[in-house]
């Protein structure tokens, strides 16, 4: 097949306003979503601060209670489906998946941009929501509570989440499809990169759960609105099952949020481990398996909630097993440094700080999956800390290490090394100090999504909050100094880390059309030369 | 005949063709899912309530559905066709058999809007608003028939789409000359269009033929 | 301030602490399993920071003098893979079963309880005592004794939290649930609702007082007493017009209810039904969801005319009907 | 010839439609339900293999037009585990 004719860089390809928002090319659509998504995260982390705030003193003296069981629905939706979401699939994902592979852009680019239209048309649904008043039912829009007694906007959020939805399947459709029949000559699946293999798991996912989700929040409005309800307890329906459907969705979608930063952590161990992956075929495996067993463990969340008593049995057990897979990276990325050559730069850090945090965080789930203990701590702080610690622990972190990691090749520009590893030390305790507290809490019996709360837990959650305090701020140094580099920083190299990947052979930022010539690929991933005594070349930046 | 110019991404017709049919098919897979949802929810309910579901079912005129699924069934047929005779490029028969499709379906549509309407002058529409009088069926009537219009509500909106595809798919045979473009997008066309049939072919007995 | 805020709910008095007292027979188990869950996570993740620090330290690129050459062959990662694999998950599902066992005993209803209706409502726990005692928000129970909560929830999900019993139970519209717990300390202690039901959920708060039992009797007497819930419902039974067809000499062919409670009852279509009080719940509100055999479906429905408070009470009256009885017209 | 596949097909479609109806003047009892699905899955999987071409499709293709129906199946299954048990 011919040579493409080089035009410069995909940032070079045109300036205007409408080269960007008409664009098919898979790498400014990432743009876009990186874009978008930092606002959105912004917004549910101010809503996720005066939620903090208000929770310094036990009698809710800052904000009513309206106001507050409102900014806990917001900050729940904004972050989940405006943000975690599509935060790793829709813009690292987007940007890596055709240059790690080989391919000059996604399998349908039109649909890639479409998707992006779609989120932003969720959000503008999400906007309404919060200007007209807000809506008050929790991100789970549980019912008979979201279809008949709240008298806030439920439908307008309903029809965001809705939308945003069917950006989630696109994203999920292009990747699957461009996994699939994109990959250049020679790069079989097992040549692939790890963070093919999560993204590509998540996708799968975001096909098979997401069309449930949008179907059983419909269902919602339609009883809402015309009052011919599913789940209407008066018509003999029955909520537990809008709670299965819901969850069929939302315990996959919670895989959704964490699979892509593991793909993450596995290129950042490899990378500054200057190593191959330990076991390389468990750790792509498992990214399958927990695309596979996530979907039958959702009725963990349902264990106090009147499902009968041998299904709650089975979905304890089931739930035990879908942490193998994880376990199984946890225990590889940890070998991935034995007899590496490791060095410290922001990513990292960022992955290390991963490693740990994620594994709190899914320990603390295997406490809720025993589901004696869960009768106790169910909806308390103990669940909040144990999905902040994946979600903001795990996730967020890796997020920001992948960002950290490929923001030369994306930008083309070199970051400050010294603010970075400032931001994540500092993200770090202030991540710490924010939730540890709430497993006490939560264990004592604080019940979550409380305005008001006994004076006896005040200790603890002034600690949390002024943890929050530290976060916020660790949050906003990235945003600073990243977005200085972009104008400021030091022009990198092709491949400033000295790391393998076929993006890395491409200029940064790197062609329009990725690859002149379409690469062909005769090896593995992490083709490290083993080293003795002496260190590697000097290669890294700063 | 001028040929399609292949999109970057492809370095062959053949890929792009795979990577097409695959869309389609997964695309399908949520579309399953999403109907999954409803289905779940009538299967829960008619084990809740049996004895109803046989009454209220009894209300619904089961011939006419009968017709209509051969309606359906026949409009699969003439589509198939269709896909072929647009592959082989005879161009008037192709435009013929969509015709027919686009007949049918939209036959099917008329016919089914009769039947709303028989039942809500039968008073058995729940919108909120209508007046309904489901005393005779006994509990859980109500939640029949937010099944049946929801589910068959869906249907035909998805029936409908279809019906509007197939005739930009009309315009592309009539006026296009690029034959395996128009070849590509009509068989995608039909795939979405024998689902559509499929779901119709669980929901006519599952409403219809209740005992 | 609006008269919705000004409400202040009853808060125990209770100290700081890091650990909540465990004052019911289940709360020592369940702590239990928690703490062996505590020792056992607290193992794997000092084995992995061990580890990662350990490697962090040795193979940090500056340390010149590390040995990077021999690496493992491939049976030998292998099989540590397997190794890592199963053994936790073999460990953890001991845990699991353990955990599993607590959990039945948390569903099992003990036999000699005493029982306890409570309804959650938008934003307040009622609760009716056998005897026809009433209070709200508040729950007065003796010591030692196991006690059997029957919930209904008169609008949205609530949910039932005595956190210092370890016992949480949702309360669905639509359905009884039922809970149990035996207190083993006289006290006052948390109740919250811990299920999300709008505005005043985090208001939706309460207290149960374990008093010993002398005290209980003695507190049980105190209480002005509204007639016995199954009195209140003997009334009901009339004022709803149930009598007029399930009457002893009505006219209607309707079912004796008198001894029914407990007993199978055979349904049209087949199958038999044990009649509990979700069964007779079910036969007020969806009377055609299962109809006895024999009979035709013309028992129209009361959903929406009767409340759950009064439902419960039509039950106790049914409940209290021995078999001889004939029901008066 | 294809066509000629395609009004086989379909005239298998429609005698299986009319044993549907046919079936459902006998009062079976639960046997009624079972025929009806039948027919209805052989219906599905005629129009599929057939009309939909999954008989002359690549393996993915095959394997990804299961992928619907086998989480539907999971679904339907865990859901029907919690009712079935209660
Ligand atoms: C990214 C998000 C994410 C992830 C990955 C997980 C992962 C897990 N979650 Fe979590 N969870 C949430 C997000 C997430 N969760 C959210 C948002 C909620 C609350 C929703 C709401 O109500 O609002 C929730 C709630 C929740 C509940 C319900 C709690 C309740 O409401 O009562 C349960 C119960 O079982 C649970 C369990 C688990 C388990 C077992 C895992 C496992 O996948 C974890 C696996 C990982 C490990 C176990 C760690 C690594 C393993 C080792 C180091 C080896 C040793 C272990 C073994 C071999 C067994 N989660
Ligand atoms: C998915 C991702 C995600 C993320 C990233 C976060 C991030 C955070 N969350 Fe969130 N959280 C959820 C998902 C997430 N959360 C979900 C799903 C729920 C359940 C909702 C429900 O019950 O329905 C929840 C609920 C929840 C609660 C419980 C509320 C309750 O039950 O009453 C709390 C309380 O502490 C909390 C705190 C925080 C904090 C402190 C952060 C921090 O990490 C955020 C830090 C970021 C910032 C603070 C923004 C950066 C700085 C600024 C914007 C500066 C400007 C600010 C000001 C001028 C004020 N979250
Ligand atoms: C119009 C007459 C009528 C009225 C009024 C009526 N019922 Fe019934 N009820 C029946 C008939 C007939 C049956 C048997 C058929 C069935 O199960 O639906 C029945 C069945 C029952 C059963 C199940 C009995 C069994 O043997 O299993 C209960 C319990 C019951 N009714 C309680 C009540 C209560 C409480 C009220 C008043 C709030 C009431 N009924 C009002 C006619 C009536
Ligand atoms: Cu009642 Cu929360
Ligand atoms: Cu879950």
């Amino acid at each position: 097949m011919s040579a493409i004719p080089q035009t410069g860089s995909y940032l070079d390809s045109g300036y205007s306003l409408r080269s960007w928002l008409l664009t098919t090319d898979h790498k400014r659509i990432a743009w876009l979503f990186l874009l978008s998504l930092t606002l959105f995260f912004f917004l549910g982390g101010t809503a996720a601060a005066l939620i903090r705030l208000e929770l310094v003193t036990p009698t809710g003296d800052l904000v009513g209670q309206d106001t507050y069981n409102r900014l806990f629905s917001l900050h729940g939706i904004i972050m989940v489906w405006f943000f975690l979401v599509p935060s790793i699939p829709a813009t690292l994902g987007n940007f890596l998946v055709p240059l790690m592979i080989g391919a000059r852009d996604m399998a349908f680019p039109r649909l890639n941009l479409a998707s992006w239209y779609l989120y932003i048309i969720g959000g503008l649904f999400t906007f309404a929501t919060v200007i007209s008043g807000g809506v008050d039912t929790g991100w789970t829009f549980y019912t008979p509570y979201s279809s008949m007694f709240s008298n806030t906007h439920v439908v307008l959020a309903i029809v965001g989440v809705f939308v945003v939805g069917f950006s989630s399947i696109l994203t999920g459709l292009n990747i699957v499809v461009t996994v699939h029949r994109l990959r250049a000559p020679g790069m079989t699946w097992f040549r692939l990169p790890l963070f093919i293999w999560s993204t590509y798991a998540t996708a799968v996912i975001m096909l098979l759960a997401t069309p449930v989700l949008a179907m059983t929040l419909l269902l919602v409005a339609l009883e809402r609105l015309l009052g011919i309800g599913f789940f209407d307890p008066r018509l003999g329906g029955d909520p537990l099952l809008f709670q299965h459907l819901f969850w069929f969705y939302s315990h996959p979608a919670v895989y959704i949020m964490v699979l892509p930063g593991m793909g993450v952590v596995s290129e950042l161990m490899a990378a500054f481990s200057k190593k191959a992956v330990f076991g390389y075929t468990y750790v792509a495996f498992s990214s399958i398996a927990i695309a596979f067993l996530g979907f039958l463990v959702w009725g963990h969340h349902m264990f106090t909630a009147g499902q009968s008593m041998y299904g709650s049995l089975a979905f304890g057990l089931l739930s035990f097993m879908v942490s193998v897979p994880s376990a199984i990276k946890v225990f590889n990325w940890t070998m991935t440094m034995r007899k590496g050559t490791l060095s410290f730069e922001t990513p990292m850090l960022y992955a290390l700080g991963f490693i740990g945090l994620f594994t709190i965080g899914g320990l603390t789930g295997l406490f809720l999956a025993t589901m004696a203990i869960d009768v106790h701590v169910h909806d308390t702080y103990f669940v909040i800390a144990h999905f902040h610690y994946i979600m903001v622990g795990g996730m967020v972190t890796a997020y920001l290490g992948g960002l950290h990691y490929w923001w030369p090749k994306i930008t083309g520009r070199l970051y400050s090394e010294r603010w970075g590893q400032i931001a994540a030390v500092l993200m770090f305790f202030g991540f710490n100090l924010t939730f540890f507290p709430q497993f006490i809490l939560g264990y004592l019996g604080m019940p979550r999504r409380y305005h008001s709360y006994p004076d006896e837990f005040q200790v603890l959650h002034v600690l949390s909050s002024a943890g929050a305090v530290v976060l916020a701020f660790a949050y906003l140094l990235p945003l600073c100094y990243l977005g200085w580099s972009l104008k400021y920083g030091r022009r990198a190299g092709s491949n400033p880390w000295g790391t393998t990947g076929l993006e890395w052979t491409t200029s940064s930022p790197p062609p329009k059309y990725n690859f002149e010539q379409i690469p062909r690929v005769d090896y593995g991933p992490y083709r490290y030369p083993i080293v003795s005594g002496t260190p590697p070349t000097e290669t890294r930046h700063g | 005949m001028a040929e399609d110019s292949l999109p970057i991404q492809f370095v062959a017709p053949a890929q792009r063709n795979e990577a097409v049919t695959l869309a389609m098919w997964l695309l399908l897979a949520t579309e399953a899912l999403m109907f999954g949802a409803l289905f779940l929810s009538y299967l829960i309910y008619r084990l809740l309530f049996p004895q109803t579901f046989a009454a209220a079912s009894a209300q619904l005129d089961s011939m006419l559905a009968a017709l209509n699924t051969g309606v359906l069934l026949t409009s699969s047929l003439t589509i198939a066709l269709a896909i072929q005779a647009v592959a082989l490029r005879r161009r008037a028969l192709a435009l013929w058999l969509l015709a027919a499709t686009v007949a049918l379906g939209c036959s099917f549509l008329i016919l089914k809007g009769y039947a709303w309407y028989t039942e809500y002058q039968h008073h058995l529409v729940p919108l909120r608003g209508f007046q309904t009088d489901y005393s005779a069926l006994g509990s859980g009537a109500q939640m029949f028939f937010n099944l049946y219009f929801v589910m068959t509500g869906m249907h035909a909106l998805h029936l409908s789409i279809g019906i509007a595809v197939v005739l930009v798919m009309m315009a592309y045979v009539a006026w296009s000359d690029r034959t395996a473009m128009v070849t590509r997008r009509v068989g995608l066309a039909g795939l979405y269009w024998h689902f559509v049939d499929i779901i119709w072919v669980f929901l006519f007995p599952l409403f219809y033929l209740v005992v | 301030m609006t008269a919705a805020q000004s409400f202040q709910p009853i808060d125990p008095p209770r100290p700081f602490a890091l650990f909540p007292e465990a004052t019911s027979t289940l709360a020592g188990q369940v702590d239990a399993v928690y703490f062996t869950m505590l020792g056992l996570c607290g193992l794997v993740i000092l084995l992995v920071l061990a580890l990662m620090t350990y490697f962090i330290l040795r193979y940090r690129r500056g340390n010149l003098r590390a040995d990077r050459t021999h690496r493992w062959p491939r049976w030998l990662r292998h099989r540590l893979e397997w190794v890592w694999i199963t053994l936790p998950l073999l460990i953890f599902i001991a845990v699991f079963v353990w955990g599993g066992i607590v959990y039945i005993r948390i569903h099992s209803m003990p036999a000699d309880a005493l029982e306890i209706h409570a309804i959650g409502k938008q934003w307040m726990w009622k609760f009716q005592h056998p005897g026809g005692q009433r209070e709200i928000n508040e729950l007065h129970v003796p010591v030692g004794r196991p006690i059997k909560l029957t919930l209904a929830s008169q609008d949205v999900i609530h949910s039932f939290y005595v956190p210092a019993f370890r016992i949480k139970r949702d309360v669905v519209p639509g359905r009884y649930h039922q809970a149990w717990f035996e207190a083993t300390a006289v006290g006052r202690y948390h109740l919250f609702c811990a299920e999300y039901c709008g505005t005043m959920h985090s208001q939706m708060r309460g207290q149960i007082v374990v008093l010993p039992p002398q005290e209980y009797a003695d507190w049980l007497r105190r209480q002005e007493l509204g007639s016995s819930l199954a009195a209140e419902g003997a009334a009901l039974f009339r004022s709803y017009g149930c009598s007029g067809c399930h009457g002893a000499n009505s006219s209607v062919r309707a079912p004796n209810l008198a001894g029914i409670y407990g007993r199978p009852q055979p349904l049209t279509g087949g199958g038999t039904v044990i009649v509990d009080d979700a069964y007779i719940r079910d036969s007020i509100l969806l009377p055609q969801k299962q109809v006895v055999a024999g009979f035709e479906p013309i028992m129209p429905s009361f959903a929406g005319q009767i409340g759950e408070d009064d439902i419960l009470k039509l039950i106790a009256f049914i409940k209290s009907l021995a078999a001889e009885q004939e029901i008066q017209p | 010839m294809n066509a000629r596949r395609y009004i086989g097909t379909y005239l298998a479609l429609i005698l299986l439609l009319t044993a549907t109806v046919w079936s459902h003047g006998f009062e079976l009892g639960g046997w009624n339900v079972v025929i009806n699905l039948a027919i209805a899955a052989a219906k599905a999987a005629l129009i599929a293999l057939v009309f939909m071409q999954l008989l002359r499709e690549k393996a993915l293709t095959r394997i990804f037009s299961l992928l619907g129906l086998s989480w539907l199946a999971i679904l339907f299954v865990l859901v029907l585990a919690d009712y079935l048990t209660r």
